[in-house]
């Protein structure tokens, strides 16, 4: 057995040592390569543009530091777009405690770029646990299930909240996320009052989202950090989507190789071992 | 939609009630049909494989914690259990959660028990491995290589972890059948694995082989269910083609709206 | 007075204390019946809880017929959220103490080993602690305590957010990529023609996504009837029509399956012994 | 960020890699510090993030002592430690199943009936042939699918037998979406690490 998992260790150390050389080259030597934004991503801009301006828009943060890769040059470009068309935005998140933590460092770093405050510009909520019931609660009344910010001042102190009480003051709740969430927001807040929904999610989960898409009930996908990029092609800044592109390129075409060359050897030792018999 | 109208509550009625009432009926002794499911008549043949080969076998449920998948897993495993023990092959099962450790290794206990083999069952082979998702797997590999088994089983929950398994296995040259409802981890299944129960067919799968009233009756309502859905599918595809074809006839989609929708 | 109006002071307290006592005291008498009636209890009780969501859902708002109708549980979906909050909020530490009997086993039998579990250890107490402490101090270079001043203390913090919690996460995570090219080249095998359809929608989608594949199409039109063949239309296409035709199919029986495990759940038809609240044998 | 940061950062970063060479004891130390700090960062989170404004605050600053309930409720969960007692944890956690189970049931109302509303698509249409031919596969995909999850009755009449096996067809574009899509997934997951040694740790810069 020893040395058949020997064997089969040296095929390892090259893939992996293929995988660090192509993303470290092309991440140093990038090709610049213009994208431009599929219907999906651009339908979520355009619904934001569309927003009246005095309505919140709710980001909702279900994501943590293991999808960071995916999500969090989605939360960038979005943020970056909510400051650059001067709307207010509120930072919430239900599912990871982490989450309204790492977006509000996203915030924090673009707000100097953009000149926006903390409080005026936007607010962060923080995490709240129970799930479902403190989804439906927040519908309804959104002072007194958060209760206080993020930096424990009273929630209706904060001038970003000024005149918000329940889902009649939010324009729209984008989940940006790396785990099942949608459902919850279409169940509770979509389909029952009719908010408009932005969905921001991981790989995995990208596919899925179709149907909610043509049902209407998400305006938008942003499918992880391709999505990203194509979102700041349209709204027009530079971004770690876009300088990542060339690197995505590598591996998906390093991939497709590997996948087609295991196929042509096994195809092959099939061959040599009937002409063995034969 | 702040409630439900009328037309959405009979629908939701209507099904409730079709499920709960074959449930019932189930329990009463009605017997339902389970089709043939391909993957499960694999299992058998899986671990006649194991025995010609003397080679252990192996049964996870991934990251799987207790709860209804789970369960339905185990019913599985009570099966593999009955015939390793049966036909004496060793069986060894690493789970990734202390609650569901505990119900399997009473499972796997009972399976030897029935079949009069209660001595030949060593619970060393049910093992707690940690329930960090790559220690598991981690682990789950190294039992792979260093047990040589000839056969692998995944049934339960699996996220990212499924890869790194089905990976080792198939280099490992076992015999591999799966079947999980992550609709995500399916495709690496399909790669790297040689049967594959998609989607749905899991929970047939268990109700099928653990002959459970309770499963088969609301996997019966459950189809019927699923009938009135396609049955309105196709009739709003109907209708959708009169409103195209004479939109002063058909005014609009009078099924959709029904629906809630427009 | 109103029962529920609020309290303060000493009165607060005796309040509570005698909530507590009357809890614990109803638990005590309940903990007395026999199986059977703890079991039919908790069947009441989950039927009762099941039933709140439901008929604030479908029943209406209002009626036509009688004016004096209004949906009464409405109004109470504001309070049990946020008790909901409160109580998920008591039970997070549940995987805690978890984890911390996993790690405090391996310590005391000095497993091998254990000196990990000594680390988990530390980096979980200094994040609690320099975590509530950053919390509840300014930002500001006056002396916290132990010879820190508040500003370290905040760096302190920084360390453990930034520097351990964001990078270990993500690394631990970004292994993944690793274990699918390994994958690709050592167990992907085109044995079928099923297996054979599914790699074609996977190089199409992965092809379509990224600027390289995109290229590869870039000679064909950009409008009109050929351009729908471009790599990226082609992508979007399969996308939103033939695979979400699939995925939206699949969905509906999982929805329909939900239905039916609810409805199990809701009217205590579930079998097991975590269901039938049977004592696990020692 | 700070330098002694971006430092602690990358040598965790760089700690944690050792795995692809094998399972080693630099590797599993990191990892216990990983679950140590998460599991400590959501601790101190749900107290200053929760149980402080959200129960402490009404409980002992407003007077309002009734809110004594959820953490009596909370507690129970823990006598799942206690063979006993452990009917009261299962008790409150199928009482939480049950409030679930209610909101399942509005779920398949608000998420489902619209998507099914949706699935009314003309297959025979006054419109562009592509527009027809998309609508024509998607019939046909969703009906053979959910054709293949019948299971209560054998597959044996030609025109079920058909369907069901054009839909395990179908379902293979599905799945092979999700392949393509979770191969990008995980690559950007390590390319952000990367980036993170290269930009950071190194102080490279992108020529």
């Amino acid at each position: 057995m020893s040395v058949a998992a020997g064997r089969s260790e040296r095929p390892r150390y090259v893939i992996y040592a293929l995988l660090w050389l192509i993303v470290i080259v092309t991440l140093i030597w990038p090709i610049p390569s213009p994208m431009k934004a599929s219907p999906p991503v651009r339908s979520l801009h355009n619904a934001i543009e569309a927003l009246p301006r005095n309505k919140l828009v709710i980001l909702s943060v279900s994501w943590d530091v293991g999808t960071r890769g995916e999500n969090g040059p989605q939360t960038a470009a979005l943020v970056q777009h909510l400051f650059k068309s001067g709307r207010r935005f509120a930072i919430f998140g239900w599912a990871y405690p982490t989450g309204p933590m790492l977006a509000e460092g996203i915030a924090q770093s673009l707000s100097r770029k953009y000149g926006k405050r903390y409080g005026t510009d936007w607010v962060n909520w923080g995490f709240k646990a129970g799930g479902i019931p403190t989804l439906q609660a927040l519908a309804k009344d959104i002072p007194r299930t958060i209760v206080e910010d993020i930096r424990h001042t009273t929630i209706t102190d904060v001038p970003a909240m000024a005149g918000v009480r329940d889902w009649h003051e939010i324009g729209m709740v984008i989940d940006i996320t790396g785990s099942a969430t949608l459902d919850a927001w279409v169940a509770f807040w979509q389909g029952v009052y009719g908010v408009p929904l932005g969905y921001a999610c991981t790989g995995v989960m990208g596919p899925e989202a179709f149907p909610y898409l043509d049902a209407g009930q998400i305006k938008g996908v942003l499918n992880a950090l391709v999505g990203a990029a194509e979102y700041e092609a349209m709204v027009g800044i530079g971004g770690q989507g876009q300088q990542r592109m060339t690197s995505q390129s590598a591996a998906h075409v390093l991939i497709i190789a590997l996948i087609i060359l295991g196929n042509v050897l096994m195809v092959r030792d099939r061959r040599r071992k009937a002409g063995d018999r034969g | 939609m702040e409630h439900a109208n009328e037309f959405q509550a009979a629908l939701f009625l209507l099904i409730g009630i079709v499920i709960v009432g074959a449930i019932l009926m189930a329990r009463r002794g009605r017997a339902f049909h389970v089709r043939r499911i391909p993957g499960l008549s694999a299992i058998d043949e899986a671990v006649g494989r194991a025995t010609e080969m003397g080679r252990p076998i192996l049964f996870t449920m991934g990251l799987s914690v207790l709860d209804i998948v789970s369960m339905q897993a185990l019913a599985i495993l009570s099966h593999i259990a009955r015939l390793a023990a049966r036909f004496g092959t060793r069986l060894i099962v690493p789970v990734a959660d202390v609650p569901l450790y505990t119900l399997t290794e009473e499972i796997c206990r009972e399976a030897f028990t029935a079949e009069g083999k209660a001595d030949a069952f060593n619970p060393q082979d049910i093992m707690f491995l940690s329930d960090q998702q790559f220690a598991y797997g981690a682990a789950v590999v190294g039992i792979m290589h260093r047990e040589r088994v000839a056969t692998c089983f995944y049934f339960g929950y699996f996220y990212a972890e499924s890869l790194l398994l089905a990976e080792s296995g198939a280099i490992a040259g076992a015999v591999q059948v799966a079947g999980t409802p992550a609709t995500t981890q399916i495709p690496f299944f399909i790669v790297a694995a040689d049967y594959v129960i998609i989607g749905d067919e899991y929970y047939a799968g268990s109700a099928y082989l653990s002959r459970e009233p309770t499963l088969l009756g609301s996997l019966f309502g459950q189809d019927i269910g699923k009938g009135i859905v396609l049955a309105l599918i196709v009739a709003g595809s109907v209708i959708a083609v009169l409103h195209q074809l004479f939109p002063h006839l058909v005014r609009s989609n009078i099924l959709a709206k029904w629906l809630g929708a427009g | 007075m109103h029962p529920f109006a609020p309290v303060h002071g000493r009165e607060l307290w005796i309040y509570i204390a005698a909530a507590t006592a009357g809890w614990i005291a109803l638990f005590a008498l309940l903990h007395r019946l026999p199986l059977r009636h703890k079991r039919a209890l908790t069947i009441a009780l989950t039927f009762i809880a099941g039933l709140f969501y439901t008929l604030e859902f479908y029943l209406p708002a209002k009626s036509h017929w009688f004016p004096w109708w209004k949906n009464p549980l409405s109004d109470l979906i504001v309070p049990m959220g946020n008790a909901m909050n409160v109580i998920f909020g008591f039970t997070l530490a549940l995987g805690l103490i978890n984890l911390a009997m996993i790690h405090g086993r391996n310590i005391a039998r000095k497993r091998p080993g254990w000196f990990n579990s000594a680390a988990f250890f530390a980096a979980m107490i200094s994040m609690i602690v320099f975590g509530l402490w950053q919390t509840y101090t300014p930002d500001t270079n006056r002396p916290a305590a132990l010879g820190l001043s508040c500003a370290q203390v905040h760096r302190v913090y920084d360390v453990l957010f930034n520097g351990l919690l964001q990078p270990l996460g993500a690394t631990v995570f970004s292994i993944l990529a690793f274990y699918m090219a390994t994958a690709a080249f050592r167990a992907f095998r085109i044995r079928a023609a099923e297996a054979a359809l599914m790699m074609a929608s996977a190089f199409i989608v992965m092809l379509g996504q990224v600027p390289v594949g995109r290229a590869l199409t870039n000679w064909l039109p950009a409008h009109g009837f050929y351009s729908q063949f471009r790599l990226e239309r082609f992508m979007g296409w399969i996308l939103n029509t033939w695979s979400m035709a699939g995925v939206r199919a699949v969905g509906f029986g999982l929805a329909v399956g939900g239905l039916s495990m609810a409805l199990r759940i809701w009217l205590s038809l579930e079998r097991g012994s975590f269901f039938e609240m049977r004592e696990s044998k020692p | 960020m700070p330098w002694y940061v971006i430092f602690v950062g990358g040598i965790a970063t760089l700690g944690t890699y050792t795995l692809l060479y094998r399972e080693n004891s630099i590797s599993r130390f990191f990892e216990h510090v990983f679950v140590g700090v998460g599991a400590g960062y959501g601790f101190y989170f749900y107290i200053t993030s929760i149980i402080v404004p959200n129960w402490g605050k009404p409980l002992f600053v407003e007077g309002k002592w009734y809110w004594i309930f959820p953490l009596l409720i909370g507690g129970m969960y823990y006598l799942i430690y206690s063979r006993r007692l452990v009917w009261m944890a299962r008790m409150v956690m199928l009482t939480t199943m049950g409030l679930y189970a209610g909101l399942a049931f509005k779920q398949f109302i608000t998420v489902y009936v619209p998507q099914i509303a949706a699935s009314f698509k003309p297959v025979v249409a006054r419109s562009f042939p592509y527009v027809q031919f998309s609508n024509l596969l998607f019939f046909v995909t969703i009906v053979t699918v959910m054709s293949y999850f019948f299971f209560s009755f054998e597959h044996r009449h030609p025109l079920i037998r058909g369907s069901s096996r054009i839909g395990r067809w179908m379902l293979m574009v599905s799945f092979g979406a999700i392949f393509g899509s979770t191969v990008m997934g995980r690559m950007s997951l390590f390319i952000d690490r990367a980036a993170f040694l290269l930009f950071d740790f190194l102080r490279l810069s992108p020529r």
